[in-house]
Parts: structure tokens; C-alpha cells; sequence
């Protein structure tokens, strides 16, 4: 199984991720400059957070535009995985793979504190290696991560159960307070149509080692592991 | 040509950075204040376009980049061909 | 537009001295060009050129075996073992901040991320130092978040975390506010970049953003004081791009692997002024460059304009001849423009042409190196010695609880959460202990090693006392650096201070420097970069003296980290150090009395230096469980600290001896070389013996039990209150500021 | 009454916003954009005020909130009354 990590201008947890998948997991990884038009034959593409661009004009939207995300949605529509983290996450709602937008934070400043998730599904690639109700305890570090969508589109989202995570208190039960960026139905993070895309604002490659503060965001990628190597 | 593309939130879409805008002129003292929606705009100039393109040309910088449909509505406004 | 006249008169409205102004004229032997003149008035700035501080920052211990390069480049560098190196420096951006709070702060941190990326530096860490006005003046709120959001802002988006700072309030900077940004980077020890223009021939490139107005007279700016005019005028201010920042990094990173360039400087303060004389400057060559080439942003800029522009995220590259288009590549890969504007040229002269027209000549030494230096008068305060001997007045006696709860929710004491959150804090996983420790901790991937920094003064104490407060500042740091483990390296500095041309003012300022110097001597942290920012005054009223002091310390072992919180009940409280009961300049007579006054503590930097031994020892010997600085607040602040971890609350019981101090002396008094440490009672024989072999007290006063802080003085019940309400004080000190 | 405040920054004030948007517009393809430069608006709804107030009051909102009179120059149009 091979591992790519699209690199924008701009992006900077693109290191993370890189080490999230080589070191941390051992799998082969390699970085996919944005403007390439070859996804080389990997088989699990990740979009990383940062500032693609800068986060001007609108938070992932130029970087949807680059060349390269032609073949992320090729990808993507062969069944392909896909994980966009925090700006990676906003690149997939403005490529359209996944529905809806990240507006700003309710607090309209930028946040980066840990935030409880609860496990909403385990019927996905990425979240069968856990439990249901199991909360995570993952950083986000975002200004525009409050997500929005039509309710036509929500009631999508749960009728098709395509919600991964939402947050919640240290508890696991739902509470404004804890819902710190204000996203409709607490709503952390989502799959496409077929499960086979993930977007999400909270870093789980940010919670894979003790020393950095939590191992939660491991069973994301042991979920995947297990999907892909069987 | 220079064009200007106004770009707001749909309707319905929720506006945080108005809502707080309308909050904070209330709390100087402008109660009369209702509400407040934030929008972006953008003036353009270009190098010399055909007229009739020019307004279908914009609208294409609209759709491909400067809104997104999901939460955004354009307008756009021809200032000087 | 027509260039108007050089006269003397429209010399001394740059800001030169009458003295100045004939140096020019013997330096050149003929009247200036306008350009020149402006390239006279920013280079001999007090910002540029130190010319009132440069006599006495030579008295700065600069030197050690750690150093691998002192003060004099971009930023200062330091070898931590194995092949590697940090760079770091701190440098203010004081004056934009306070008249556009969010752009200032934000270009300050856009400024010296690149003083260290020129290094050959990937940065890891950013801090920042913050002095604000009384919590309720009326622009405090807007500065404290125009600020934050600013500092934010740049750092989040080049993907930087910031991991510590202090945010300081004060009266005394209600019109002048305070921005001290701090950035360290990684690089490998045989890895510097220098800034020098060397080798006759070499081509000489502009990269990054184009130049516009921003900033005319910025850096002379920055060296005049603040009256109601200024603020009307309100120069173009600059705003930063913190995306063509980012490409700039990387760029220059990508570049200086390569064996393509021979010295690299970003244009700041006088942008391409200052970065082209001194780096022709510090080889001794000459350089010649052709304005016109530079790309610019707006129409109908003049060569004086260009010169003395600030626009930002710029870069001034000297590449070896044959290889430009190796560095054009690269640029052109992250989507920048270099343009080669110029050579390097050995006749040690600035030679600069407009359109083919010579509109710059003059020798480039006397202008970068032979600025003029001033010995300015100093003269003690009036009043200084009797505040230092102010009676202190009848303590309150009643309830200390309240005075604790008061203090945990005062401004300067409580959580500065509210700031952090607004920083990416975890950025590149390497975070290890981020803000709220006493130290950050940032690890070194691929090495057991992490670095430890911090940023610490008191500026009520400097005011009190500036030698003192200079020394105290610099032992807060290294106890800071050693409550997590790691061992003190060295220093960078900020020296905020009044306008020097008071000889009160410089009389602070040397007396600072004086006991900074002591310090780092006794504690073996060098200055190894550093930043003067005068002219902190508005209306005639200046700032209290505030040298912000950096340290950088390494933990060998990561493994083997402390941090401040109480882990397990039963565990056992043991303070280190003595308790005097030192209440001159603390933050209870600030807080509860109302007070400045009085000495600040009285410091043994022998005792000192011993302490920080033994902090690391009980480190590398794994026999404390969690070790926190005694210092603002004294001892009930700090136990009441250790009970609030990030994600748990823990209360205490102890037992103290007032040995004749009033409780609220013994309780909150701020004496130096303290720390509060817990231990398995497993190990309480080790710890005091090590204790013992130190030479520092240390006494064990109670255990880590229950929800509540319970301090007894003498058997009698003096402190106890629910943790709950103290850590709802604490979180929420910062809300009576920013809403 | 009903306002539309456009707020752009003072010329020659750098906007990276608009570099950035130009640049990737050019990259789409649509290689005749030469500058953008990107603004704010504002829709306002009030209660009632007297006429001639209104657009006095809304300039007061653009001084003390909405425009930052260092980097940004503001406009007031009065839509409704
Ligand atoms: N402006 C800031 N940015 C980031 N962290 C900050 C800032 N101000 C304070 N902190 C963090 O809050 C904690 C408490 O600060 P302070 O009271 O100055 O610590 P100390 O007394 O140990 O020097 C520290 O960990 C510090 O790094
Ligand atoms: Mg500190």
C-alpha cells in the first residue's frame, strides 16, 4: 500500500502527515506536488492542513483549482481513499467530493485547543478499527471550521450515516460548549457517497504519539490499514 | 476592461462576521441596528475584452473561483469596457 | 515629482543631528543627494545603528563554548550536539503594533521568522512577550486583540507554532505598548548563512514581494517618540503577506542546500538600504546595483522611495556567478520573481544608478560601521532610592483565600488561554510542553534532545530597581528552562526602554544592562542576539523599563521532562529554597494594595545557578513527579498553579512556619530562587539529599489531596478554597479585558 | 433604512488577497486578468431614522467599526430610506 501527500503552496501539515504515514505507520509515503497530473499509483491519498494559499479568498478554494485534484476526484470517483485533514477537508467541499462548506469559527478568531470526538460510525474504511460512541481526543487548529450545509444535505448525511465524527464533551455526549466552532449538529467530520472520502477539521496525525500529548488519532489509520491490507 | 463581482452569502446561509458586526455597532450605541450581512467584493481589470464577452466572461471567474455556489450568490457589474 | 533640496534643514527633519549632518558632509565632501540623505538618516538611526547603546551592549558576555555565533548577523546561534544548531533572536515591533495592532504585530512576526530563515534555519518555534496598557484603558481591548489575532495569524499560516510568551499589564504602556516577537529554528551546525557580499562579480538578487510605499521612514519611525501628531500622521503602515512569507521560506530553504549562493539578508527595518550596507559591509566590498530593476508594485516610485521602502517578505541574495539560474528555478518552482539587480564590487562603495543615472556614491564602511556612538548622560531617578525604601503598608490581614482567589484572577496572573488558543500550538508534532508550562519543550526529531524556551522580565521590578531587575529577569529564565529539566544554553534579548536622550532613561538602561550581564555571566547564558528599542514614550511619559530576556535550554534526554502539575494525591510538597517573605514590587501589593514599591527581591545568582543544578538533576535522576517556579504571587500563586493541570484539578494541604513573617508575606512574597516540587515519598530521602548536596533548603510542607488548597501558617487555617474557584478565576482573569 | 457600505483598502496599501486571487485566475486560464483587488461590503438594515441622518449615522459606523481609517477607505450608499 502506498501513501501520497499532496503538497500546495502554502500547506504546512504536510510533514505531518508524511510522518504520520512513513514513520509512525511504516508505510511507503511520498509527497505529490500540487501542480503534477500523476498520482503515481498510490492508493491512498492525503490533502494536509495548513494555509493552502494562503487561505485567501476563501479557505481551500484555489487549491481545489490546482492540477492535481483532477486526479484526486479521478481517484476519489474510482473508489479511491482519500483523507483531507483541516485545509485538506475544505479542499474536498470546494472540489465538490464532499458536500457542504466550512464557514468561520463561531468565536471569529482562530482556535487550537483539544477537542473531544465521538465516533458516530463504524460502517467506513476509516473508522472500523473503533468503536461506536468511542471519543477521541484530537487538537483542531483552525479559524474556518464551522461546518454548513442545506438541510437537504444534512438529512443526506444522516439518513446515509455519513457522519464520522461530532464533538462532544470529554463524556461523549453533545453539548454546545464543547462545540467549539459552532459546526451545525456538532458535526467534526464526514465521508462521501461511498465512504471512500474523509474530511475532517481536528488532527488525528497531530494525536499519534504520547510524547505530543495523545494516541487517539491512530485508529484512524489502523481503520485504514486494516480496510487496504485486509 | 474593469468589472466589479460582488459576492454575498445566500440567504439562509449563516453569517457570523455580520452577526458579530451587528452586535458590536449595537454595543457602541447604534441600537437601531437590525442587522448586518457581510459580503466580499472584488474589482477587476483586464486587458482588452470584446463587450458582449466581457459580463460572460467575468461570470466564468465567478463560477470557477471567486464564489462558491454552495453558500455564495455574484453580481456582476461591467464599470468600463 | 522634483526631489527637493538637500539642505541642513531638511536633514534635521530625517532626524540627524547637527553634528550628524557635518559628519555627512566630511564623510561624502559634498552635499548628499536626496537619496543619499534618506540612506544617511535610516542607517544612523537609533533603531539601525544603536548609537546610544552600542557602548553598553559591548559589556555583554557574548562568549562559550556553546556559541557558535555571537551577536553581529541576523540572529545568534547555538550548538546543542550531534551535528545540530538553534538560531534564534527576538526583536519589537512596538510602535506599528500600537498605531495598527493586527498588521504590526503581524509583520514583527513576518520579520523575525525571516532574520532567522536567512540563517540557514527552518524555524520550530515562535514566542512573543506582550505589554499592555491598564486592563481598562479604553484601547486596551482593541490593541490586546488586534494583536493576538495578528501574531496568529502570521505563525498559523507559515505553519510555526507558538508555544510560550507573557502578556504583561501595566499603566505604564497605555500609550506605548509593547510587541517583543521571539523565533527559534533548527539548522545543522555546520550550516550557517551569513549575510556577505563577497566575490568581485557576483550577481546580486531581489526576491520575494514587489516594493511599494509601505513604510517610508519606519525605522526612523521607530525612533521618535509618540506625540498626539504622530498618531494623526499615521505612516503608511505594512501589511504583511504571510503566504508569500511561507514560499519564501521554503525557497530560501531549498536553496541554501544547494552550494549555489555565497550570503542571503532580508530586507527589514531601511529594507534594501540597510540589507545592502550591511552586507557589503560586514565583507568589505563594494556594491553597485541598478534601481530601475527593482520590480515595484506602485507607479511613479522614486529612488528614494525605493530605497527606504519596508515593504515586506523580501529577500537581498548574493549568488555565485554561474549559478543564477539554478536560484531562479528555484524561486520560479515556489512562484516567486528573482531579479538580479546588481554586483558585487571591491571598491568598498554603494554605487547606485536610476534609469543609467548615478543617484548614489558613497563609501559603504562609514555608513554601516561608523555610525556615530554616543556616550549619552545618565543620572540616577529622583525619587528612585526613596521608593526603594517605602514603608509597605499594614497588610491585609483577614482573608488570605480571597487574596489568593483576587490574585489567580488578576490580569497579569491569571490563564492567558484566551491568547494561546489564538496560536497554532501543535503544528509540525513537535510540541512537547506548549504554553501554561514554565518552559516550552519543542523535541528534535530523530535525537533524543529538546529544546527548551522561554520568555520572562518583570517590568515592575526593572522600575524599581533595573539592575536588580535586569538580573532577576535573566534567573527567572534559566529556573524557567530548568523546571522542565533541560540546562540553561543562552540569551536573546529585548531591551524596551524610554528615550535615551533622558539621562534618567539611559541611566536605567545601562544599570539593566549591567545586571543582565551579571547574570549571564554567573549563569553561563550568553547574549548571543538582541534588539534596543527606544523612544517608548508618549507625551513625555515613558515606559518602566522592560528587557525582555529569551532563553534556549536543552533537555538531552526528552524522556526525562518535568512540568509544573501535581500528578497524585499523597504525593508530597517539598519547597526549594528560602522563604524570606519579599513583597517590594510584587504582584499582591500591585494587585491588593494598589502598590509599586519597595526593592524587588534580593537575588544570590550562586544559590541561583545551584538551584537550576539541582532542577536538573531531579530531572535526569527522575525524582520529582512535578516541579513549578516560584515567582509572581509567590507560593500560594504557584501550589494553586500545580493544581491546575490542563485537564485535571488537584487541591493540597500545607503546613507552613511564618519563623515571625506576616502570612501575607510568607504566602505571596515573591523571593528569587524558589521552586515548589512533589514527590513519591518514595523519594523524598533522595530528593533532600540532593537537596542537601546543592546547598538549597528544602523542606517537604505538605502532600497533593482532595479538591481544595488548604495552607495552614503556624497551625492556624489561612488559605482554603475550592479548586473549582480557583481554577474559575484563573480562566476567566482575561475576560474583564477582552470581553 | 437600508445601507451598502463598501469598504477597500487606501491605494497603494498592499492586498495580498488580490495578488493572490490574480495570479490564480491567470493560472485557470483566464491570462487577460492584469490586477484584482478584493473589499468588503456590508448590508445594513436599521429601524426607522430621519432622512437626512441616515447617511451621517452609517458614516459613523464606518469610523468606529467597520473601516480601519489607517489601511482602508470606506463608501456609504443609502438604499432604502
Ligand atoms: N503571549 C503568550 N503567548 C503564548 N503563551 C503565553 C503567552 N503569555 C503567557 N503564555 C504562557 O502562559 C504561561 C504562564 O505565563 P507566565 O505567567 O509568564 O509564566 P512564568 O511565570 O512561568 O514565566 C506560560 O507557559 C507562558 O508560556
Ligand atoms: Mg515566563
Amino acid at each position: 500500500m502506498k501513501v501520497g501527500v499532496v503538497v500546495f503552496p502554502g500547506s504546512n501539515c504536510d510533514h505531518d502527515a508524511l510522518e504520520w504515514s512513513s514513520r509512525l505507520l511504516g508505510l511507503p509515503t511520498e509527497e505529490i506536488w500540487y501542480q503534477d497530473r500523476d498520482l503515481r499509483g498510490v492508493d491512498l491519498v492525503i490533502l494536509p492542513g495548513g494555509f493552502s494559499y494562503g487561505d485567501y479568498l476563501r479557505c481551500g478554494a484555489m487549491a481545489a483549482r490546482a492540477p492535481i485534484m483532477d486526479e484526486v476526484v479521478a481517484h476519489a470517483r474510482r473508489g479511491g481513499l482519500v483523507i483531507g485533514i483541516c485545509n485538506g477537508f475544505q479542499v474536498l467541499c470546494e472540489v465538490g467530493l464532499l458536500p457542504g462548506a466550512l464557514l468561520r469559527n463561531r468565536s471569529l478568531t482562530f482556535l487550537c485547543q483539544d477537542v473531544y470526538l465521538r465516533v458516530e460510525t463504524t460502517s467506513s474504511p476509516w473508522t472500523s478499527a473503533m468503536r461506536v460512541g468511542e471519543v477521541l481526543r484530537v487538537p483542531i487548529a483552525h479559524g474556518d471550521g464551522n461546518y454548513y450545509c442545506d438541510p437537504e444535505t444534512l438529512g443526506r448525511l444522516l439518513g446515509e450515516d455519513r457522519v464520522a465524527f461530532r464533538y462532544v464533551s470529554p463524556g461523549g455526549t453533545l453539548d454546545p460548549e464543547w462545540n467549539v466552532n459552532g459546526s451545525l449538529e456538532a458535526i467534526a467530520g464526514i465521508f462521501s457517497e461511498k465512504k471512500n472520502v474523509l474530511g475532517m477539521m481536528p488532527h488525528p496525525e497531530r494525536a499519534s504519539e504520547d510524547m505530543v500529548g495523545s494516541t487517539d488519532g491512530l485508529g484512524i489509520f489502523k481503520s485504514v490499514m486494516g480496510a487496504l491490507c485486509g | 476592461m474593469k468589472a466589479r463581482v460582488h459576492v454575498f452569502l445566500k440567504e439562509g446561509v449563516l453569517d457570523p462576521q455580520g452577526k458579530a458586526v451587528a452586535s458590536a455597532l449595537k454595543t457602541l450605541g447604534f441600537e437601531e441596528v437590525d442587522s448586518v450581512r457581510q459580503g466580499k467584493f472584488f474589482d477587476i481589470e483586464t486587458g482588452p475584452l470584446p463587450a458582449r464577452e466581457a459580463e460572460e466572461r467575468v461570470k466564468e471567474y465567478c463560477k470557477k473561483l471567486l464564489a462558491n455556489p454552495i453558500i455564495e450568490n455574484f453580481r456582476v457589474e461591467i464599470m468600463e469596457p | 515629482m522634483p526631489e527637493p533640496q538637500v539642505t541642513a534643514e531638511l536633514a534635521y527633519k530625517h532626524g540627524l543631528s547637527p553634528e550628524e549632518w557635518e559628519r555627512v558632509l566630511s564623510i561624502l565632501g559634498r552635499t548628499p543627494t536626496y537619496p543619499e540623505l534618506g540612506i544617511f538618516s535610516v542607517m544612523w538611526s537609533e533603531h539601525c545603528s544603536y548609537k546610544s547603546s552600542r557602548v553598553h551592549l559591548k559589556r555583554f558576555p557574548t562568549e562559550g563554548p556553546q556559541v557558535l555565533q555571537g551577536p553581529g548577523e541576523n540572529a545568534g546561534v547555538v550548538d546543542i550536539g550531534d551535528g545540530w544548531a538553534v538560531c534564534f533572536k527576538m526583536e519589537s515591533h512596538n510602535h506599528p503594533s500600537y498605531i495598527e495592532p493586527y498588521q504590526g504585530a503581524a509583520t514583527g512576526v513576518g520579520g523575525i521568522l525571516r532574520d532567522v530563515f536567512t540563517m540557514g534555519a527552518r524555524p520550530i518555534a515562535n514566542l512573543n512577550a506582550l505589554f499592555f496598557g491598564r486592563p481598562d484603558h479604553p484601547k486596551t481591548a482593541h490593541l490586546v486583540k488586534g494583536v493576538v489575532a495578528g501574531i496568529g495569524d502570521y505563525g498559523n499560516c507559515i505553519g510555526v507554532p507558538t508555544v510560550g510568551g507573557q502578556v504583561v499589564f501595566h499603566p505604564s504602556y497605555d500609550g506605548n505598548i509593547l510587541v517583543n516577537a521571539f523565533t527559534l529554528g533548527l539548522l545543522r551546525a555546520d550550516g550557517i548563512f551569513r549575510g556577505y557580499a563577497s566575490g568581485v562579480g557576483n550577481p546580486v538578487l531581489y526576491v520575494g514581494s514587489k516594493t511599494g510605499r509601505d513604510g517610508i521612514h519606519g525605522a526612523t519611525m521607530a525612533s521618535a517618540e509618540f506625540s498626539e501628531a504622530t498618531e494623526e500622521k499615521r505612516p503608511t503602515v505594512q501589511v504583511g503577506d504571510p503566504f508569500t512569507e511561507k514560499l519564501l521560506l521554503e525557497a530560501c530553504l531549498e536553496l541554501m542546500a544547494e552550494d549555489v549562493i555565497v550570503g542571503i539578508q532580508d530586507m527589514g527595518a531601511a529594507g534594501l538600504t540597510s540589507s545592502s550596507f550591511e552586507m557589503a559591509g560586514r565583507s568589505g566590498s563594494g556594491i553597485r546595483f541598478e534601481l530601475d530593476k527593482v520590480p515595484m508594485r506602485e507607479k511613479g516610485m522614486t529612488p528614494y522611495e525605493l530605497l527606504l521602502s519596508e515593504s515586506q517578505e523580501r529577500m537581498l541574495i548574493v549568488a555565485q556567478r554561474g549559478k543564477e539560474s539554478r536560484v531562479r528555478d528555484i524561486f520560479s518552482k515556489w512562484g516567486l520573481d528573482a531579479a538580479e539587480i546588481g554586483v558585487v564590487t571591491d571598491t568598498g562603495r554603494a554605487e547606485i544608478f536610476w534609469h543609467g543615472e548615478r543617484v548614489v556614491d558613497m563609501p559603504v564602511g562609514p555608513v554601516s560601521d561608523q555610525a556615530p556612538l554616543y556616550k549619552r548622560p545618565m543620572e540616577e531617578p529622583a525619587g528612585f532610592r526613596s521608593r526603594k525604601s517605602v514603608p509597605l503598608p499594614a497588610l491585609q490581614k483577614a482573608d488570605q483565600g480571597r487574596a489568593l482567589l483576587t490574585l489567580m484572577g488578576s490580569p497579569n496572573l491569571c490563564s492567558k488561554r484566551w491568547v494561546y488558543t489564538q496560536y497554532d500550538q501543535s503544528v509540525r508534532t513537535n510540541t512537547v510542553l506548549g504554553p501554561g508550562a514554565d518552559a516550552a519543550l519543542i523535541r528534535i526529531k530523530g535525537t533524543t534532545k529538546a529544546v527548551a524556551m522561554t520568555t520572562d522580565v518583570n517590568p515592575r521590578f526593572c522600575k524599581l530597581d533595573p539592575y536588580e531587575g535586569g538580573r532577576l529577569a535573566v534567573a527567572e529564565a534559566a529556573r524557567n528552562i530548568a523546571c522542565v529539566g533541560a540546562k540553561p544554553l543562552a540569551i536573546t534579548d529585548c531591551l524596551n526602554f524610554g528615550n535615551p536622550e533622558r539621562p534618567e532613561v539611559m541611566w536605567e538602561f545601562s544599570r539593566a544592562v549591567d545586571g543582565i550581564s551579571e547574570a549571564c555571566l554567573a549563569l553561563n547564558t550568553p547574549v548571543v542576539s538582541g534588539n534596543v528599542s527606544f523612544y517608548n514614550e508618549t507625551n513625555g511619559e515613558g515606559i518602566h523599563p522592560t528587557p525582555t530576556i529569551g532563553m534556549v535550554g536543552l533537555l538531552a534526554d526528552v524522556s526525562r521532562r518535568m512540568d509544573p502539575w501535581f500528578k497524585d494525591e499523597g504525593d508530597l510538597v517539598i519547597v526549594l529554597g528560602e522563604t524570606r517573605g519579599h513583597l517590594g514590587g510584587s504582584e499582591y501589593l500591585w494587585a491588593i494594595h494598589g502598590m509599586e514599591a519597595g526593592a524587588p527581591p534580593t537575588l544570590d545568582l550562586q544559590r541561583e545557578a545551584a538551584l537550576i543544578g539541582l532542577l536538573q538533576e531531579l530531572a535526569a535522576k527522575g525524582l520529582a513527579k512535578s516541579v513549578h517556579d516560584c515567582s509572581e504571587g509567590g507560593l500560594a500563586v504557584c501550589a494553586a498553579e500545580c493544581g491546575l493541570a490542563p485537564r485535571r484539578t488537584l487541591g493540597a494541604r500545607l503546613e507552613l512556619e511564618s519563623a515571625g513573617l506576616d502570612p501575607a508575606a510568607l504566602l505571596f512574597g515573591e523571593d528569587a530562587s524558589r521552586a515548589l516540587v512533589t514527590c513519591d515519598s518514595m523519594h523524598e530521602e533522595g530528593l533532600l539529599a540532593a537537596a542537601r548536596r546543592a546547598g538549597i533548603q528544602a523542606k517537604a510542607v505538605g502532600t497533593v489531596v482532595g479538591d481544595r488548597l488548604r495552607i495552614s501558617v503556624d497551625g492556624q487555617p489561612s488559605v482554603d478554597v475550592p479548586m473549582a474557584e480557583t481554577r474559575n478565576a484563573w480562566e476567566n482573569g482575561l475576560r474583564s479585558v477582552v470581553g
